[in-house]
């Protein structure tokens, strides 16, 4: 893990203890390497998110935690104890499935006192913490329909009770909100966030959208291939990535090569620049120290609602803008100004 | 292919052409016509016959000269409910319901296998495996269990060899079940019945299977269920549509079949052979009609309740 | 049972396994006595094993006979049962319509109801309507029973094949003809073909209704049944035997094959 | 239908149901062939529908398309009252006068002095035995197959004996009881009154716990000799000379009690398609080269005598070996009706049928 | 349609022909009313978007378009002509389905020559025509793959070539990214506009995702419950959302009711306000002419790359705020100081 993450993020690791930590970690099919030697540790009441593209190994990654896969190397420690072994019913781990998963032959209390009935609870005693579970994530009306009854939302919240109701240390989501329309989504997200701040659960939560990741996490490690190649709070994987593909991947980054840096007149690197980190500057502005400034045609200006998606094409490359409503008017086709602060540059190794 | 000018393109019109058209407009003229010969044939041949057949059994036989008379009767189903028939009629259905369950029994690990664990070739060798035997001779294959069977048989030879006789002996003394050999006995019916139908069973239980996902079994375990816990709670539910199709087959075959009972049985009669008998052998057609509609009611409610649980997408 | 999804618990595999055993070993016995040198009982195990009785079958015509015929009767039956099962099929899957759920009931009615229940109806309809038994007789019987096998793989098929497939090829100026000539047809051939293989297996193998629905006729099936029950030469029965596991083994094959990763399972019902 | 008054030219087929291994034509033995000859001569193709039981022949000609059928006696009268078969010009079957006297006139193919049929070949259902089970001391009653006992070889009866699957087997059991209770007063095992009846069917039932299975089907019970360990049944000497050809250790004997025996009939269909080629075959039915190689085939005796001569397949003294002396013994098969001689009435053959099917289910 | 909306929004209603356009058009199944008395004209060359909710009858209205249902009353008419009874082989409409619908028998090249394969035109000429479509889509390469062989965005591509080659007047395209993934998404979208304009054909695309429809239409109608409720330029629709539905769908726009306008001093009315129009202003600023200042708790800080989402409790109610990267730093749980102007805030209709 980076020096710089450990500084800047005022992250519980120092204090909390460690829920989960995988060691040299890896998951090989034959010659797929699913995961590969990951090194990682969740923190008690953490929000963990793992974001990577389709296929990188996080499902993989969360089900070696949950016990249905088991490694091929490496160690994985829950709450101080090796599971090498340990079949998923004996781990105190709670999986919220991608499908939701849940049991079409039962309805939606059943499903959530599922684990209780398994445990050998009574049955008027399993109702009545399934239907507070229920109330918890608001569903007590619907506490008699069936899973083929439900929006997607609403089954997602009956998995997130069932999973629950054992009282998990670890809730591990498998991104829980990708069947999900955008308005639900959203809604969800704060939905969950809430939820898990009253509990006090550590969430350990996998997506490929980096907004989710970001706004819901309170730490986000990135997968590729595999491999987990950059672990840090939201802000330090949006703003300070450590490798071109988390700059790639995790929003749009502009990269700013070494040779492009050499004909805008910047400092020699590879960097990364946020688009909203650069203004649009009438002409003939003057020049402000520590800044950057570039002209290019403007090739595309897109609506977005509160801002404006603009791409200039500067010297063979072309930066993409976040413009506010406010201020300089980009009209396609004709010449722009742009500036940013050397600050926003941030240095990238070269991978 | 001037399209640009005009917005509809109306060229290339042609009897089909027009008849399409017309079915765009009027889509319940193409209802009719597609439903139009299945429907002649099984609603209207098939059914229809169903019904001679029920009008059939209201008729009676004369009992000398063994011709029909063609009044409108209750004496043959009367004549149905005496004990004896009664006997031919409880016989059967518990034979049947005995073999659905044992082949249900056996179906299981192999379609489970073949879901959930068989993949690439495996998985084909798993079909043809079980494709094979049900389209093999039906009948080579009673033949076979008859020589199987045999007190001079195979089963026997094997037995003997490994010093096993007296089990096969003690199975043999059992009230009801047993008789002089294995041939002459229910367990014969009973495992050729098995055997024959066993394929019926195992591949709409392996459809249901299929269906399941495994993220289901994941989610179980997940929640603390131990194996056997998740095989109970969710496997076994989720495959019931799946064995309550296969035993529409294995119920209604066994409640039809007249040629197993016969060649491997203790002469006491199914209602298979009943029919057989009335019809071919006694010529009482009335009676053989009669007959029939047991399992056509026994099956009707069958399919009453699989449809309510479903079966009939796993079938 | 492991929790580990690599293997399969050992007990499901031996369970398995036995189950498998249990439905090959009297096939292997049906091969073995096709090669027996002793001709009259069945001895067990046979004294010796001779090859002559793959000729003597091959000289007999009446095994021809019977072959032939069963041949001829299984491929009208399923050229019926193919017809009459897309266009049930195509009904029930692509409209809604009042009876749609009574009309699937209907169809698997003649593979529901024991065989001899669909002889005896066939056979007192025939007599009423003063139809003699021939060779039309057999195919009417097999093709109601060969329906169900079609249909339901044509209905499996067009379920999983998306409806604006169809729509797209109107879209793009395809009548409903050249529709379902271009898309229809080639979408749904593999699984027609696995059911029409099915339904020829079906048709091949059939002795309860043919017995109610044939006269004089012959078919392999009924010649088999003679001939075990009154056994001239036992061995040629089970070399014919052999020769129909062969012969039903490709079709099988092919059905697998143009069913492979779809929903159904091939191959319903008998 | 009116009798016939002449023969014509053949209509190139003839359709007959007939008994198993009745109407051979070498397809199973070479030298036993009966059919390709007459098909050569009249240009008749011959269509055999077999069948099982005389019950079934009954439905067969009941559902019509045939033009003979081989009846037995239990089964003739009933078609005849059925009107499923018609009259025979016997003037128009030269042959006629060969027939063995005794069988011209029979009860079973006339009535009022009309002749429904020509007579085929008759044979007795015999007690067939395992030689090894009995050693030197072979059955001589019914007994072995309707009490329980112990065999001379010290083992037991139960299970391993067999009766034959159809309701006239009755008659079997009240010849039985004609010998052995004479207090009950039967005279014909085809004319029970109720006592009488009720008694036979409780030796019956009795019978039942010692028959694994009934037999059905010739072939059948020549494999439940072979392989299933049966020692003793009522059979028909057909398949007792199969199981002597394949060296099986068996015999037959018509026991102190007499046998139950079929004489069978050609009968011409009312609406036979094909009546000339139907006489033209009864008329070869008789041909004594055929009725001695039937003979020998089936183990029955021919009804023209001079079969009993010169047959090379039948040998020497065939007639005698298939029973010709046991004619007298013989209580032939016959359709059991209600009116009979006892003033209680007589139990009608559909209540044999259906009490029948009832002991064979344990009732 | 609201008088507002023509005044404002710089449309092509005056000057270019109508391309679409339903009046009084309705689509009942049994009770269910898919469409409701839609009345909507598409204008020749124009991107037209349809916006809504999940089952609010955008894919029924378009399936009206291109013939494969028949409106239950209302007529449609496409350049001119009543389609009424018209199948849509005799369309010269085309569709991009959702599921792009490819034929699974044919390779790409043939898939596109379809409709050309069905006018009779020749084998040779129709696969040169095909490949020349295959171009301007970029995906020459993969002429001879079969769709099972290509990803979600090529297949969508073929898609469009496959509905282009017949030359229609009107493309309709449901939802013909809702199965991509974000990244892809975004590049699409581009792709379609510029190869929109590129051909000038009239486009009429659905999509729930409000930004894809703000940012990718001309105008755009937003459905509610088979009807439709607005229709406007992007920026009416965001900005000046004509009731609390479209308000609330397009974007998460803060509602003020008039009880809590009153409360805080505001003109009394129901108005709907853009969280990015709200700025937080360090205690004690002064107040600036026509604007209106809020006190509140802040409850949750949401990170999401360039701004910040934070929600305010104000006075009995909610406010969602974007706050941008610099500036005021709003911490959970203490209080914060909201302000905004009078003309961001948009009166809207009581429904
Ligand atoms: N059981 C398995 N056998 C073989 N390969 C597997 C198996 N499970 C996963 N893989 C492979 O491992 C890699 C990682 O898969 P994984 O499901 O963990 O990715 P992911 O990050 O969750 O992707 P997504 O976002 O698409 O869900 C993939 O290449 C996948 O094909
Ligand atoms: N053939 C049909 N029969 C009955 N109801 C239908 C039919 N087609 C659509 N509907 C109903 O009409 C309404 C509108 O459906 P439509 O598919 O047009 O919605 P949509 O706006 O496209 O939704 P989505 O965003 O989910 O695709 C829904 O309530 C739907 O259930
Ligand atoms: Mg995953
Ligand atoms: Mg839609």
């Amino acid at each position: 893990m980076p020096e710089t993450t450990r500084q800047v993020s005022p992250s519980r690791e120092a204090s909390s203890p460690v829920a989960v930590s995988l060691a040299g970690v890896s998951r090989h099919f034959d010659a797929v390497k699913a995961v590969d030697k990951v090194d990682l540790t969740v923190h008690e009441g953490e929000f963990f998110g793992m974001l990577g593209p389709s296929g990188s190994g996080k499902t993989t990654c969360l089900r070696l935690v949950a016990g249905f896969e088991q490694p091929t190397a490496g160690n994985i420690i829950i709450f101080g104890e090796r599971v090498d072994g340990v079949p998923p019913y004996r781990r105190s781990v709670n999986t919220v499935f991608q499908d939701y998963a849940l049991f079409p032959h039962m309805n939606v209390v059943d499903n959530v006192a599922y684990g209780l009935m398994i445990r050998g609870v009574g049955k008027k005693e399993r109702r009545r913490q399934a239907e507070e579970m229920l109330e918890l994530v608001r569903l007590s009306e619907f506490v008699h329909r069936e899973p083929g009854q439900l929006s997607g939302g609403q089954r997602q919240r009956v998995a997130l009770a069932r999973a629950l109701i054992n009282r998990p240390k670890v809730l591990l989501l498998d991104e829980p909100l990708g069947a999900l329309d955008l308005k639900l989504r959203e809604q969800m997200q704060v939905e969950l966030k809430s939820l898990q701040r009253e509990l006090g659960i550590t969430f350990v939560f996998v997506t490929h959208d980096q907004g989710e990741a970001l706004s819901m996490s309170d730490r986000v490690a990135v997968f590729n291939e595999g491999r987990v190649v950059q672990v840090g709070s939201p802000v330090d994987i949006y703003e300070r990535p450590e490798t071109r593909f988390v700059a790639d991947f995790v929003g749009s980054s502009n990269i700013l090569e070494p040779a492009f840096c050499e004909r805008i007149g910047a400092p020699s690197g590879l960097w990364s620049l946020r688009p909203e980190k650069i203004r649009l500057v009438p002409e003939g502005l003057t020049d402000e120290a520590d800044t950057i400034t570039v002209t290019g045609e403007v090739r595309h200006v897109q609506y977005q609602g509160a801002t404006r998606r603009c791409v200039l094409a500067v010297k063979g490359a072309e930066l993409a803008l976040a413009v506010p409503a406010v201020g300089v008017e980009p009209v396609v086709g004709r010449m722009a100004h742009a500036r940013w602060h050397l600050d926003d540059m941030h240095g990238m190794k070269h991978v | 292919m001037n399209t640009r000018d005009a917005s509809l393109t109306l060229f290339r019109g042609g009897v089909l052409g027009r008849l399409s058209d017309l079915f765009y407009r009027r889509p319940a003229i193409l209802l009719a016509l597609l439903l139009g010969p299945p429907l002649l044939w099984i609603g209207v041949v098939y059914v229809g016959s169903l019904l001679a057949l029920l009008v059939q059994s209201f008729y009676s036989i004369d009992e000398f000269s063994g011709r029909i008379v063609r009044e409108f009767t209750f004496k043959t189903y009367l004549e149905l409910l005496r004990p004896s028939n009664l006997d031919i009629v409880l016989r059967t259905v518990l034979m049947a319901a005995t073999v659905t369950v044992a082949s249900a029994m056996i179906a299981f690990p192999i379609a489970y296998y073949a879901a959930r664990y068989a993949r690439g070739w495996v998985k084909g060798l798993f079909f043809i495996a079980v494709m094979l035997p049900l389209w093999s001779s039906y009948l080579v294959r009673v033949y076979a269990w008859k020589l199987i069977l045999a007190n001079e048989g195979v089963l026997n030879w094997g037995v003997s060899k490994v010093g096993l006789s007296p089990l096969v002996e003690a199975l043999l003394s059992l009230p009801v079940i047993g008789g002089p050999s294995l041939t002459f006995s229910y367990i014969g019916t009973f495992l050729v019945f098995l055997y024959l139908w066993l394929p019926f069973m195992i591949l709409p239980i392996q459809a249901a299977l299929e269906r399941v996902p495994v993220s289901m079994l994941d989610a179980s375990g997940d929640l603390g269920a131990r194996p056997g816990q998740t095989f109970r709670k969710i496997i076994f539910p989720l495959a019931l549509p799946g064995i309550v199709a296969g035993s529409i087959f294995t119920f209604s075959l066994t409640l039809g079949d007249y040629i197993a009972p016969q060649i491997v049985g203790s002469s006491r009669l199914f209602i298979g052979q009943a029919v057989y008998v009335h019809q071919g052998t006694a010529g009482n057609l009335p009676m053989a009609a009669a007959f029939s509609m047991v399992p056509i009611v026994v099956m009707a409610i069958y399919l009453w309740i699989a449809k309510r649980m479903g079966a009939f997408n796993a079938l | 049972m492991r929790f580990n999804r690599s293997g399969a618990p050992r007990r499901l595999k031996l369970a398995a396994i036995a189950g498998l055993l249990f439905l090959h070993l009297p096939l292997v016995l049906i091969f073995l006595y096709a090669f027996t040198t002793e001709e009259k009982s069945y001895q067990f195990p046979p004294p010796g094993y001779t090859l002559k009785w793959f000729s003597v079958a091959w000289e007999r015509q009446d095994i021809w006979d019977a072959f032939m015929l069963s041949l001829k009767i299984a491929c009208i039956a399923t050229g019926a049962a193919i017809v009459l099962g897309t266009l049930a099929a195509a009904a029930v899957a692509r409209t809604r319509f009042f009876g749609r759920e009574a009309l699937s009931l209907l169809i698997i009615l003649p593979i529901a109801l024991p065989g001899v229940v669909t002889g005896i109806a066939l056979r007192s309809a025939f007599d009423i309507a003063s139809i003699p038994f021939s060779f039309w007789t057999i195919v009417l019987g097999h093709a109601t029973f060969c329906v169900v096998v079609v249909y339901n793989n044509a209905v499996a098929r067009l379920r999983r094949t998306s409806p604006s497939l169809l729509e797209a090829s109107l879209d793009l100026g395809a009548n409903s003809f050249q529709t379902f000539r271009h898309v229809l047809l080639p979408n749904l051939a593999t699984a027609l073909l696995a059911g029409g293989m099915l339904a020829f297996a079906l048709s091949f193998d059939e002795v309860i209704v043919t017995t109610f629905t044939a006269g004089q006729q012959e078919t392999l099936p009924i010649w088999m049944l003679s001939e075990l029950v009154r056994p001239r030469q036992r061995p040629v029965t089970n070399v014919v035997a052999v020769f129909v596991v062969i012969i039903t083994f490709l079709p099988i094959l092919m059905a697998y094959y143009f069913t492979r990763g779809s929903e159904t399972i091939a191959g319903q019902g008998k | 239908a009116d009798m016939k008054k002449s023969v014509g030219t053949g209509e190139g087929q003839v359709n007959i149901v007939a008994w198993p291994g009745y109407i051979e034509r070498g397809q199973t033995d070479k030298n036993y062939d009966w059919v390709t000859g007459f098909e050569q001569e009249t240009g008749c193709k011959v269509q055999v529908k077999t069948a099982s039981t005389s019950d079934e022949m009954v439905a067969l000609m009941n559902e019509g398309g045939f033009d003979l059928v081989t009846a037995s006696g239990d089964a003739s009268l009933r078609i005849i009252m059925g009107d499923r078969v018609q009259p025979i010009n016997t003037d128009l079957i030269p042959s006629w006068d060969t027939i063995d006297e005794r069988l011209k006139e029979s009860p079973w193919h006339t009535v009022d002095g009309v002749h429904y049929g020509v007579p085929y070949q008759w044979g007795a259902n015999v007690l067939m035995y395992n030689t090894e089970t009995f050693k030197d001391q072979p059955p001589t009653s019914w007994r072995v197959v309707f009490e329980e006992m112990e065999l001379p070889d010290g083992t037991s009866n139960v299970g391993r004996v067999q009766a034959f699957d159809g309701a006239i087997y009755i008659a079997d059991a009240a010849l039985y009881l004609k010998f052995h209770q004479p207090e009950l007063g039967i005279d014909d095992p085809y004319a029970l009154n109720p006592e009488q009846y009720k008694a036979v069917l409780d030796l019956l039932r009795e019978q039942r716990k010692l028959v694994g299975r009934y037999w059905h089907d010739a072939f059948v019970q020549i494999d439940d000799f072979t392989n299933e360990g049966v020692i003793a049944s009522s059979a028909w000497p057909f398949q007792a000379n199969i199981l002597k050809a394949q060296g099986e250790p068996v015999a037959t004997v018509i026991p102190k009690e007499g046998a139950t025996g079929w004489a069978d009939t050609t009968m011409m269909h009312s609406e036979a398609a094909n009546p000339n080629c139907a006489y033209k075959w009864m008329e070869h039915s008789l041909n004594p080269k055929l009725q001695g190689d039937l003979a020998s085939w089936f183990g029955s005796v021919p009804v023209v005598l001079e079969a009993c001569k010169d047959n090379e397949l039948l040998g020497e003294n065939g007639c005698e070996t298939n029973g010709l002396q046991n004619f007298e013994r013989i209580s032939f098969w016959r359709t059991p009706v209600s009116s009979c001689s006892d003033p209680a009435g007589c139990v009608p053959y559909y209540r044999w049928v259906t009490d029948y099917i009832a002991i064979l289910g344990g009732r």
